[in-house]
């Protein structure tokens, strides 16, 4: 097979690359060769556009037991128990074949923790699909969320919470990204770096197939005469086997047998067995031929590149292939040992004894290109939006537009195709800040969330970065925990667009600035570039997934009203600011100016008094504040509870719009018995913290003084007729 | 009282059902579905999830698997059996309850709390509940929809074999309360002997009241005694 | 020896799928269609030589495994 | 006028479920069995007379909605 120009191009590789792989191996590649090195250095396998922007990061911190750099990151929640976390991309393959695609994002995703040796405790999802006006959105939406159902309900693990958005900017690149979330116990975390030489590896799992390897081949020889039967294919997920292979790795973890242990994920077999090498600083050497296939006549280059699920590289402690292949057999599952470590720090590849492939590991991985790419900062908008049509619109008509659209209707018709309650340690389900998982066995828990912004992230890149973290962190804080770490999935555009790369550059000084500032690391995480088609990429979407501690669970903190006449206390002060938010979206079609302001010091105080007050049992609700606003807030608040509200005018700003439909950050809403008023007055006083109590709680109507009294049980319906009708 | 859970692979609520039976005190053993021999059991539990991955058809699988011929000697005998969910459609599947679970109507898996009403609390399974006991139980399915033939149901009816239906929180069971499209609302339902009950609901998920709430435990408390 | 296998729901089993799949193919466009029933369908290999002992096998396979007889029917075909 | 549809996966696709149902038989003893591909089928009718055009628009159908072409195959036959 000749390597020609168009071979190369196929393969995603520039010019430069190929000069910089014929200098690292000092001779030209042969196929199998290329095809492996184009597998590990595009963006998915090297990032090698991200690289230099992601290691500004802050990523250590007192509870950080593994941050970036592993499957998945590893926090330590105290006593002998610790939690394994990620999050990653799916989006393009769930465009293709949503149903699929997504099914199979949530399986990789559960395969990097599971890999650590955690158990799966719970997973999530942030799904971003096009206007529902374009014709292929509904279909998305289905086959995405029964996706995602049919994996994670049939492998049994819990989907508690996630996020669903709407906007054209994804009408041709929806985005599937799945988080995973599972417990390990601090002394049998299991990682993928190899040691010693000339140990087994092991292959284990489903067969190999010919599923989605890299479309570049598609075009070459070894696509003979029969290709149309040969064409590459979208993965297609087996639940089925998932289960058995994460209890049969479950099983053989809890004996001493694994020395490192790796999922095949993207560039399945290639970037496996690299990836332990190269860790280890090792060689490895894979006899091909003893790779369990699907298919007859697969080709070292198939074997290498393809993307088949639910497969995983174990390297072995001497001796120790009969009692593990032992419980692969009780669980039905194939059992190979495929080659050894060796000393050569080369990745060797045979074929019936014929070697294939010859690369040094080093060239695959740490000397793979890194750019620098051109990027533009991004200006402040500066002139503020006037608006003379305020007065004139009517509050309660703003409020059941935004309470009945896309995106801020209520999203049980996706949360009942997921099974939350399966391993019935989930104390809070979707449809709160937060989900809450106790932790199996014990009365601390978890908390966990995932939130992003792509229009303040589009707006100004810098200060949306900044604020999905403190979303974030507010949503834990809502529920009563102390948030400690997060994972973030990156979903951008073409990073060769200095725009593109600005915004990545940007969003990440935001994302650094809040993690540090609240002590917030990040421990694992996805970047997912070339999101868009046509040069018009999506709107930057930048996706945090937080963990978060609740030490000893004794009360479900969540945001349905719980008592008739209690007091409504506002935390965070109210400027009003409207810009980027839903109600110019939705009311006016405004999409221009600044996103609102993130100040963390206020972020980092409110969040603090509020997991104080709720500490001290002083709390019935809580409500974090974010689109929509303080009115869509205490909408919420009162939909999902038996109990109204009645809010009083507000004393200070003139404009009641700006005042209930402005989006500044880091405010709160609680709910609080009469007589702890005082008390949590007191709190609230000492610790500096700008509060209003702003109403009380009533029955049956939800009420602002002067503006809008609807019933209730009106409201609920508003809020809950969007899907059934889509 | 001895009970056995039978795991088949790709079951799933196999763990949640044997937290529930230990908290109820029974001695609980786990049985591999490749297993040929049975331990000692006044209860064999048939768990929720996806055995085979619901593949074919949910159920169809399992129901041919090697214990499965020791469960239906056991059930022969007397032995009490309790299938819920996965386990239900196991039990259909292998004949030791009539009927069939068709895919629920609206084609979509349905994860709620629904409200049912104990029709029957008269037997070895619901006795520690009252009549027309409305109780709020987590449903997490995608064929629930139970289906049989007239002259079936109309047995089920004169000897009082349904356990349960889906009803409203005051108890009418009317075709908006029915959420998976079953026949007269029936959610579980017993073989003439009464000895076996298979259910939709998860009565495993409701004994605790943090994660939910108790309204499962009076099933495994009738069953200890 | 190649069969095929199709197992569809009995005329009185409600159709829930096939109903979804008539109404969505009307809402797209396809005016003239009357009705849809959705069902399996399975390609079988076997090794058998005599063709009426692999029907015969593959008939016993619909009974014991393929189709549930409550609710279903079947038909194989030599293909 | 009636057709029948079968939607198969394409012949690389993973058939998860043909799998299980190949290990199954082979279980239960069925020796001879060499494969099982699990698919879907309909039974369509049109109420269009010419058999062409009736053929043509159940082509359609299929394309459109009964078969994702990425990962399946179908084929359309009249009976
Ligand atoms: N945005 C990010 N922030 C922090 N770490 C990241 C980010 N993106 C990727 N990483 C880390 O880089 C490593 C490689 O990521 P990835 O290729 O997604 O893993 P995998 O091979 O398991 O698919 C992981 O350890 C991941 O946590
Ligand atoms: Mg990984």
């Amino acid at each position: 097979m000749k390597i020609t120009k168009q071979v190369i191009e196929e393969h995603g590789l520039k010019t430069d690359e190929f000069l910089l792989i014929q200098k690292l191996l000092k001779r030209d590649p042969n196929f199998l060769e290329l095809g492996i090195f184009s597998a590990m250095w595009n963006e998915h396998c090297s990032y090698k556009s991200s690289r230099i922007h992601l290691k500004n990061l802050p990523t250590k911190g007192e509870k950080v037991i593994q941050g970036p750099g592993e499957n998945a990151g590893v926090i330590d929640i105290g006593d002998d128990d610790a939690i394994v976390f990620k999050i990653e991309s799916h989006n393009h393959p769930s465009f293709i074949e949503p149903y699929q695609g997504a099914a199979t994002g949530v399986g990789g995703i559960l395969r990097d923790v599971f890999t650590m040796g955690a158990r799966p405790i719970a997973l999530l999802n942030s799904i971003h699909f096009g206007s529902p006006n374009n014709f292929k959105t509904k279909n998305l939406l289905n086959g995405v969320v029964s996706g995602i159902g049919g994996y994670g309900n049939s492998i049994g693990i819990p989907t508690v919470a996630g996020e669903t958005k709407f906007n054209k900017t994804y009408d041709e690149n929806i985005l599937v990204n799945a988080m995973a979330v599972g417990h390990v116990k601090k002394n049998k975390i299991f990682y993928s770096k190899a040691k010693g030489v000339n140990k087994s590896v092991v292959y284990v799992g489903s067969k190999t197939g010919r599923d989605g390897i890299h479309g570049a081949s598609m075009a070459s020889a070894e696509f003979d005469e029969n290709s149309e039967e040969k064409k590459p294919t979208v993965q297609v997920g087996d639940p089925f086997t998932e289960k058995l292979l994460m209890e049969a790795c479950l099983e053989l973890m809890r004996e001493d047998s694994i020395i490192s242990i790796q999922d095949m994920g993207a560039a399945g077999l290639t970037s496996s067995s690299v990836e332990m090498a190269s860790k280890g600083e090792l060689g490895i050497e894979l006899n091909l031929e003893k790779v369990p296939c699907r298919e007859e006549k697969m080709t070292p280059y198939e074997m290498m590149l393809s993307e088949s699920q639910e497969r995983m590289l174990i390297i072995l402690e001497d001796g120790k292939e009969k009692s593990a292949k032992k419980i692969f057999e009780k669980w039905d599952l194939d059992f190979v040992v495929i080659g050894k470590t060796t000393d050569t720090k080369k990745l060797i590849l045979k074929y019936n004894n014929k070697i294939e492939g010859e690369i040094p590991i080093s060239a695959l991985a740490s000397e793979a290109p890194l750019y620098n790419r051109k990027w533009d900062k991004k200006k402040l908008p500066k002139n503020k939006i006037e608006i003379k049509k305020l007065k004139k619109i009517k509050m309660e008509d703003a409020l059941i537009k935004i309470l009945s659209s896309s995106n801020h209707s209520n999203k049980r018709w996706i949360t009942e195709q997921f099974d939350q309650g399966v391993m019935c340690d989930t104390a809070q389900k979707s449809g709160s800040d937060a989900a809450i998982i106790r932790i199996h066995g014990k009365e601390k828990a978890i908390a966990v969330s995932v939130d992003s912004s792509a229009n303040y992230c589009k707006a100004h890149p810098l200060t949306g970065g900044k604020q999905i973290v403190c979303e974030n962190w507010r949503n834990l804080v809502s529920v009563g925990a102390k948030p400690v770490a997060i994972t973030n999935c990156l979903n951008f555009g073409n990073p060769e667009d200095s725009k593109v790369m600005g915004e990545f550059a940007e969003c990440l000084i935001g994302i650094k600035e809040s993690c540090e500032f609240l002590n917030y690391p990040v421990v694992s995480g996805n970047v997912s570039f070339y999101n868009g088609t046509n040069k018009k990429n999506i709107s930057p979407t930048p996706v945090i997934g937080g963990v978060g501690i609740i030490p000893k669970l004794k009360k479900i903190m969540s945001h349905n009203l719980k008592k008739n006449n209690s007091k409504i206390i506002l935390i965070g002060k109210t400027f009003g600011h409207l810009e980027q938010s839903v109600f110019f979206e939705q009311i006016f079609s405004i999409y221009e100016g600044q996103p609102p302001e993130v100040n963390l010091t206020n972020e980092k105080n409110n969040g603090e008094s509020v997991l104080e007050i709720i500490n001290k049992d002083l709390v019935n609700s809580v409500h974090d504040i974010s689109s929509g606003g303080l009115i869509v807030a205490l909408a919420e608040m009162s939909i999902g509870s038996d109990y109204g509200l009645k809010i009083n005018k507000p004393k200070k700003l003139t404009n009641s719009i700006e005042y209930f439909f402005g989006e500044d950050q880091g405010r709160y809403l609680l709910e609080i018995d009469n007589e702890k008023m005082s008390k949590v007055e007191n709190i609230l006083e000492n610790n500096n913290i700008y509060y209003e109590i702003i109403g009380s709680t009533q029955k049956d109507f939800f009420e602002v003084e002067g503006e809008l009294k609807i019933d209730t049980k009106k409201l609920y319906k508003i809020n809950n007729q969007w899907y059934n009708n889509y | 009282m001895n009970s056995s859970v039978i795991v088949f692979p790709g079951s799933n609520c196999d763990r949640d059902i044997a937290v529930a039976l230990e908290k109820m005190q029974f001695k609980n053993q786990m049985v591999w579905h490749k297993e040929t021999t049975l331990p000692k059991s006044d209860l064999i539990v048939i768990p929720g999830g996806f055995s085979y991955g619901d593949y074919l058809r949910s159920g169809a699988i399992a129901g041919k698997s090697l214990i499965i011929n020791e469960v239906i000697k056991a059930a022969n005998k007397g032995c009490l059996v309790l299938g819920i969910c996965n386990g239900f459609q196991i039990l259909t599947e292998t004949g030791l309850l009539k009927g069939a679970l068709l895919r629920n109507k609206n084609l979509k898996f349905i994860n709620k709390d629904v409200n049912i009403k104990v029709e029957n609390n008269e037997t070895k399974f619901s006795y520690k509940y009252k009549k027309n006991q409305i109780l709020k139980i987590n449903i997490a399915h995608n064929e629930g929809n139970y289906f049989t033939n007239s002259d079936h149901l109309k047995k089920l009816n004169n000897e009082n074999l349904i356990a349960f239906k889906y009803c409203d929180k005051h108890g009418a069971t009317k075709e908006e309360n029915n959420p998976n499209g079953s026949l007269e609302n029936i959610a579980g339902i017993y073989n003439s002997n009464k000895n076996i009950l298979g259910m939709m609901p998860h009565p495993e998920r409701m004994i605790d009241k943090m994660i939910s709430n108790n309204d499962g435990i009076n099933l495994f408390s009738s069953l200890i005694n | 020896m190649k069969f095929s296998v199709t197992v569809t729901l009995k005329k009185d089993v409600l159709d829930p799928q096939g109903k979804v799949v008539e109404n969505t193919l009307q809402n797209i466009g396809m005016e003239s269609l009357k009705s849809v029933r959705q069902g399996k369908y399975f390609e079988i290999e076997v090794s058998d030589q005599d063709p009426q002992k692999a029907e015969k096998k593959v008939d016993d396979m619909c009974k014991k495994l393929l189709a549930n007889l409550v609710i279903e029917d079947y038909k194989v075909n030599k293909i």
